[in-house]
């Protein structure tokens, strides 16, 4: 059990530079790389909660970004009411009530489409779960009122009592909590009985079953919880972005989530955190070299899925572990 | 009620479900025999397309280059098995999943890279360019003829592919029983490699018909791939025939759908608010019938048989 | 003697063929009851359709009197049926002491609990390693479930199958590819272990079936055609023709 | 990755403060996707125009950085939000697409810069969005299918079918030719977009409508698509086609290489074309021939316009970048050489200005472009004005 104490090692040595670094570019005049920080720890969030699922789980959602999206617009939809007026019962401004509406309605999404999806298995499940994001990004698309694809402007950000979330270092500040939070609460959920349910499904479903679990109901609420985890996210998100579009809820958004989860490394606590971190540097290194950083990209990616089974935390708990 | 009319979309929704088929049929053999998901194979769509085209200019003459770029695209299919897909055969899904999505940046990053971003419009010959007038009334444009012969043709050669010869003996016996084709002393990894080579060669072949309608350009593998996916779920990944009649359904739904929606929604409600509901529904259609069928058959119309 | 489990007129068919073709079947409380039977008898069939893996064409299952035919196998194994599995079916990337752990948990209602870490929680963790420790593998209770022989994963089967707490137990073939000091080892706990629980045993060891069992029945292509004590099977004429292949 | 970053840092804050005396330009536009083909035509007039001006505005040298926003509104924003806070540019122009300027225009506003739209131009930046610091170099999105309206008025055009795809600039279109368009609509078909390339049922519902004409919004890779499907279909004498933004100098190249005949003579309306008798326009068009061989599309001259435009203001300062209120007096002039010949701004800084009826044509060489046939519209303002509180 040594890797142990070097994966709690690098969790917290990286979660500490996530913490100090940020504010420090803020102050010496690079306001910009604390923006990229900040889109970074928002999209960890997203990712570890889709690690709940996918890494812990067995259950390879392809359709995470939905939650995203429609955590976005929870904040953008009562915003826009406020400033032009409409729709009175959920015009707000009000920070707790945008988080409050993100959670809901994701979970509520999570609990329709995955008491569907989750009756089908393996290449099935992925496929299903990433039609019902396309039907969200088709919907979102259609409502002329709050956009369509033109997407959709949020001229006030949220408002949390004791925070200016206008102030880019808040902001940051608060992502960062609520991302800790997010790692601390996967991390008991998935320790516990019910985690433990779970992690026994992924490895062997029919021996759960056996045991008397109804492991769809498990899942299901593994499910929901996962998916308003992500809405909490896009809430995030879209009080950083001031922006929501439906492009925000695409497949390939999706793909790219599920590729920080096993870039960092599923089923571990830190992982989805070092893949996002991992994943937006990259992006933004390799595209500010040449307009077809894809390639490079797409080859990182390809020789990831290929080479290192486990990912970065796989490779660096069991590198470091030889003498 | 216009019959003609009707007529009319009925055959475009055969020939846009015919289209989707060709590049189904590719992936649930791969997928059915191989066990591999492949999301790259709407690239390899993409980039028959662009072989296609480009050949088409270069020789001016469109049918004569599609028979010179099927092998080409076949190749190109074999290569990808060899140097990529080969390799992830043995990992689960979810690697299928992301080595196929990486795959796709790969190869829509070099089709950017060598054919530009402009895409590339292929003229037809002129019997093919023109009118038919089936009976009084009834005028289709040729080439859409052309596509629905093809689909036809070729629907017909897979099921006699695999259902009469020795390669497609073979196929159904790899796709139920590697070890014991391996017995049989015949090379599994060359016929696998085959096997992806065709599913290439037929994506090819659905890149190739449509650039006459629309061009050849970077993305648009991306847009098919995700219908097809949605295609062969519904038919029941593996199946050649679930792919075949999911095809068709998913044509037919997405053209009718497109055609008389709007009509449809006015029984029920004002004409504007039908207007303008009619296009969001029917872009959502095909995943809202996915859904509906995976909700009552969880495996698809035609699931393949278990494999004890 | 009262029935624990009724079984009547049980029918599955695969394609035309019946694997299990009208089996009625009374396992009473408290007995060993052992199913022999040739290769293809519609055995595993049989097991698989009691703990609701296959859910039967016709007839009916009665647990306790209550009908169970229908019902999921996650019910059935909350109404107390526990099964061990022919093919080593465990969690392998689990420590043995949480596989043991998960089973001891079944036994709590629900397991929507969320908060407390399930290896700290004292009264699971310490069933678990008694119950582990009632088939001496406590020694190996941290270990990873993968590292272990394939012996000690039929007994870590055995040893989740009691944890349940179930009434009935469903033993399919825990004998099968064991070596022969380890079949002895197994067959021994068997013994201890009879008359604690009811069993269905269904195994191919003869011997051990001898051995062990209250009453035999007796499966050929899908149809139970005796059931008896050992001593009435070994002397039934039909069993001697069409299974043990004399006269 | 630690590491990384730090140097990330001490790199930019190396190449951070900027050194006086050059003006920054940040052009956003699409450089990836399909699309690229849009944002390469647009770099090649930047290019041109900064080339001609000798690479200075006035006492300020150009330094120009490009940025791609990937076809995407959320990446547009990203790389808008580097320009501004990172580069700390004193301009942001581009934007091809109304999404990804809707989505960007808050980023530049709010660190009070210069946002001036090359392409993009959808209602709410004309009306309630607009902005004392908003310039376009280009339209509104309603004008010119409006101007397409009255030309289907005035060839006495009784009926109408319209196809257009499912999107905000579609629906803009399609309200667009409604307003000016008098006669019947027979009906409407909003397509997906922009996955939607097989236009067979649509013509076919528009064949079956019995409609005098067929309008038709089709940018980019689907506008290609759609008038090859349209001859296919054998629809030209029975159903003339009336296009706004679907044929241009970027699809003709490739309508000519596939010797697609039958868009020759085909109709459009724009606010520019390069067959515009002014010095500037034939300066541009001559000069761009000679170094791209190639026409330049309209997408081109509205960022070459945009360059002198925004030269205009940094010329009107003497290079005082600080002096916002000088160059946007300036801007709001509109006191530059345009290649579509002098405008002026209204209060919303959205052009007033003609628009043309253009039809494609052989030019002396056989090279497809277009030419003008006659104005539409003199000096005409967006509907949206009225609502700009400016």
């Amino acid at each position: 059990m040594k890797s142990m104490s070097r994966t709690s090692w690098i969790t917290l040595a990286g979660m500490a530079a996530l913490l100090i670094l940020p504010p420090l570019f803020l102050w010496s005049g690079n306001e910009f790389y604390l923006q990229l920080a900040t889109r970074l720890v928002i999209l960890a969030i997203a990712a570890v909660s889709l690690n709940l699922v996918l890494g812990y789980g067995g259950l390879v959602s392809f359709g995470h970004a939905a939650y995203i999206g429609i955590g976005a617009y929870a904040v953008g939809i009562p915003a826009y009411h406020e400033t032009y007026g409409g729709f009175d019962s959920i015009a707000s401004y009000d920070g707790l009530f945008h988080v409050a509406l993100a959670v809901g309605i994701s979970a509520l999404f999570a609990l329709v489409t995955g008491a569907i999806s989750l009756r089908t298995k393996g290449v099935y499940f992925i496929m299903i779960t990433m039609a019902f994001g396309q039907m969200a990004y088709y919907l979102f698309f259609s409502i002329n009122e709050y956009g369509g694809d033109d997407g959709l402007v949020i001229d006030v950000r949220s408002e949390v009592p004791g925070l200016n979330l206008d102030n880019p270092l808040q902001l940051y500040l608060l992502s960062y909590v609520a991302l800790v939070a997010a790692m601390l609460i996967v991390r008991t959920i998935i320790n516990s009985r019910f985690g433990m349910v779970i992690k026994g499904a992924k490895g062997n479903n029919d021996r759960l079953v056996g045991l008397g679990y109804n492991t769809y109901l498990y899942r299901l609420a593994a499910y929901v919880i996962s998916g308003a985890m992500a809405g909490f996210a896009g809430a995030l998100l879209g009080n950083f972005t001031t922006f929501i579009s439906p492009e925000m809820m695409g497949w390939t958004r999706s793909g790219e989530l599920m590729f920080m989860v096993i870039l960092g490394g599923a089923a571990t606590t830190f992982g989805p955190v070092l893949g996002a971190v991992i994943f937006i540097l990259l992006e933004e290194i390799l595209s500010s070299y040449t307009i077809f950083w894809q390639l490079p990209f797409g080859l990182i990616l390809i020789g990831v899925v290929l080479f290192a089974r486990g990912g970065l935390m796989g490779f660096l708990t069991t590198k470091w572990r030889k003498p | 009620m216009d019959y003609t009319l009707l007529f009319v979309q009925t055959l475009n929704g055969l020939q846009l479900g015919l289209l989707l088929f060709l590049v189904a049929s590719g992936l649930t053999l791969v997928f059915g025999i191989l066990n591999f998901v492949n999301l790259a194979h709407g690239s390899i769509y993409m980039i028959g397309a662009f072989i296609g085209a480009s050949l088409t200019l270069w020789l001016g003459n469109f049918l004569i280059a599609v028979v010179i770029a099927l092998p080409i695209i076949g190749l190109v299919g074999y290569a990808i098995e060899k140097f990529v897909a080969r390799r992830l055969y043995e990992k689960d899904h979810l690697d299928h999943v992301l080595g196929t999505f990486g795959l796709i940046l790969v190869l829509d990053t070099l089709a950017h890279l060598i054919w530009g971003p402009e895409g590339i419009s292929v003229p037809l010959p002129g019997w093919l360019d023109g009118q038919v007038e089936l009976f009084a009334g009834v005028v289709v444009p040729t080439y859409r003829l052309l596509i629905i012969t093809a689909g036809l043709s070729v629907a017909g050669g897979l099921v006699w592919l695999v259902n009469y010869t020795r390669l497609g003996m073979l196929i159904r016996a790899g796709a139920s029983n590697r070890t014991m084709v391996s017995a049989l002393g015949i090379d599994i990894q060359l016929l696998f490699a085959l096997v992806f080579a065709l599913g290439a060669m037929l994506a090819g072949l659905a890149g190739m018909l449509i650039t006459p309608i629309t061009e050849a350009s970077i993305g648009m593998g991306g847009q098919i791939i995700i219908t097809a996916f949605v295609v062969i779920i519904i038919g029941g990944i593996g199946s050649m025939k679930g792919a075949f009649i999911a095809a068709i359904l998913v044509g037919m739904i997405d053209t009718l759908g497109r055609a008389y929606l709007a009509d449809i929604f006015a029984l029920v409600m004002s004409p504007s608010a039908a207007e303008t509901s009619a296009p969001s529904v029917s872009s959502m259609l095909i995943y809202i019938l996915m859904a509906a069928i995976l909700a009552v058959r969880p495996q698809g119309l035609f699931p393949p048989k278990a494999r004890p | 003697m009262s029935a624990l489990l009724q079984i009547n007129a049980l029918v599955k068919t695969f394609g035309g063929v019946a694997a299990t073709d009208k089996v009625d079947l009374a396992v009473t409380k408290g007995e060993l009851h052992a199913i022999i039977g040739p290769n293809g008898a519609g055995k595993t069939t049989l097991i698989s359709q009691l703990s609701g893996t296959l859910i039967p064409d016709s007839g009916t299952i009665l647990l306790n009197g209550k009908n169970i035919t229908k019902k999921p196998a996650y019910t059935r194994a909350r109404l107390g049926i526990a099964r061990s599995y022919q093919i080593t079916s465990l969690v392998m990337e689990m420590t043995v002491r949480q596989n043991v752990a998960l089973a001891v948990q079944s036994k709590e209602g629900h397991a929507f609990r969320f908060i407390r870490a399930a290896d700290k929680i004292a009264h699971l963790q310490n069933a678990a390693l008694e119950a582990l420790r009632d088939v001496g593998l406590d020694v190996r209770a941290d270990d990873l479930t993968t590292e272990l022989s394939h012996g000690e994963h039929r007994l870590l089967e055995i040893a989740i199958a009691l944890a349940t707490g179930a009434e009935l137990l469903l033993l399919d073939e825990p004998m099968a590819g064991l070596g022969p000091e380890e079949s002895a080892k197994m067959v021994t706990f068997l013994k201890e272990l009879k008359g604690t629980r009811t069993i269905l045993l269904i195994e191919h060891d003869m011997d051990a079936v001898f051995a062990l069992a209250d009453r035999i029945s007796v499966l050929v292509y899908g149809r139970i055609i005796a059931t008896g004590t050992p001593t009435e099977i070994r002397a039934d004429a039909s069993v001697r023709h069409a299974y043990l292949g004399e006269g | 990755m630690k590491r990384l970053l730090i140097s990330a840092a001490i790199a930019a804050l190396i190449t951070a403060p900027a050194f006086a005396a050059e003006v920054k330009i940040g052009f956003v536009t699409t450089l990836t996707t399909g699309a690229a083909v849009i944002g390469k035509d647009i770099q090649k007039a930047v290019n041109l125009a900064v080339e001609q001006m000798g690479g200075k505005m006035g006492p300020l040298d150009i330094n120009l950085i490009y940025a791609d926003d990937g076809f995407k509104p959320e990446t547009g924003k990203q790389a808008t939000d580097k320009l501004v806070k990172q580069d700390k540019v004193d301009f942001v122009a581009g934007y091809i697409w109304s999404n990804v300027l809707l989505a960007s225009r808050k980023s530049v506003l709010d660190a009070g810069k210069f946002l001036i739209t090359a392409n993009a131009g959808p209602g709410p930046i004309a009306g309630k969005l607009c902005n004392k610091n908003l310039f376009s170099s280009s339209w509104q999105n309603d004008e010119t299918p409006m101007a397409m309206g009255e030309v289907l008025n005035q060839n006495g055009v009784k009926s109408l079918y319209i196809i257009a795809p499912n999107y905000a600039a579609g629906k803009g279109m399609v309200a667009g030719v409604k307003r000016t368009f008098k006669g019947e609509i027979k009906g409407t078909d909003m397509t997906t977009w922009p996955t939607q390339l097989d236009f067979s049922a649509e013509l076919a519902k528009a064949k079956a409508s019995g409609a005098d004409g067929l309008f038709v919004f089709y940018p980019g890779k689907a506008g290609g698509a759609f008038m090859k499907q349209y001859q296919q279909a054998g629809l030209k004498d029975s159903l003339p086609l009336y296009t706004v933004f679907t044929v241009d100098a970027l699809s003709l190249p490739k309508f000519q290489a596939a010797n697609f005949t039958d868009v020759l003579g085909s109709q459009f309306t724009q606010q520019w074309d390069p067959t515009l008798d002014n010095p500037q326009n034939k300066r541009f068009v001559s000069e761009f021939r000679a170094k791209y061989g190639s026409y330049p599309s309209f997408y081109a001259a509205q960022a070459y316009d945009a360059m002198f435009l925004i030269r205009s203001a940094v010329e009107a300062v003497n290079g005082d970048l600080t002096n916002m209120d000088g160059m946007r007096t300036a801007m709001e002039s509109a006191n530059y050489p345009s290649v579509r010949g002098k405008y002026t701004y209204g209060n919303n800084h959205m052009p007033i200005q003609n628009y043309y009826l253009r039809q494609v044509v052989k030019d002396s060489d056989g090279n497809w472009t277009t030419k003008v046939v006659k104005t539409v519209f003199k000096n005409h303002q967006d509907s949206y004005a009225k609502d700009c509180s400016l």
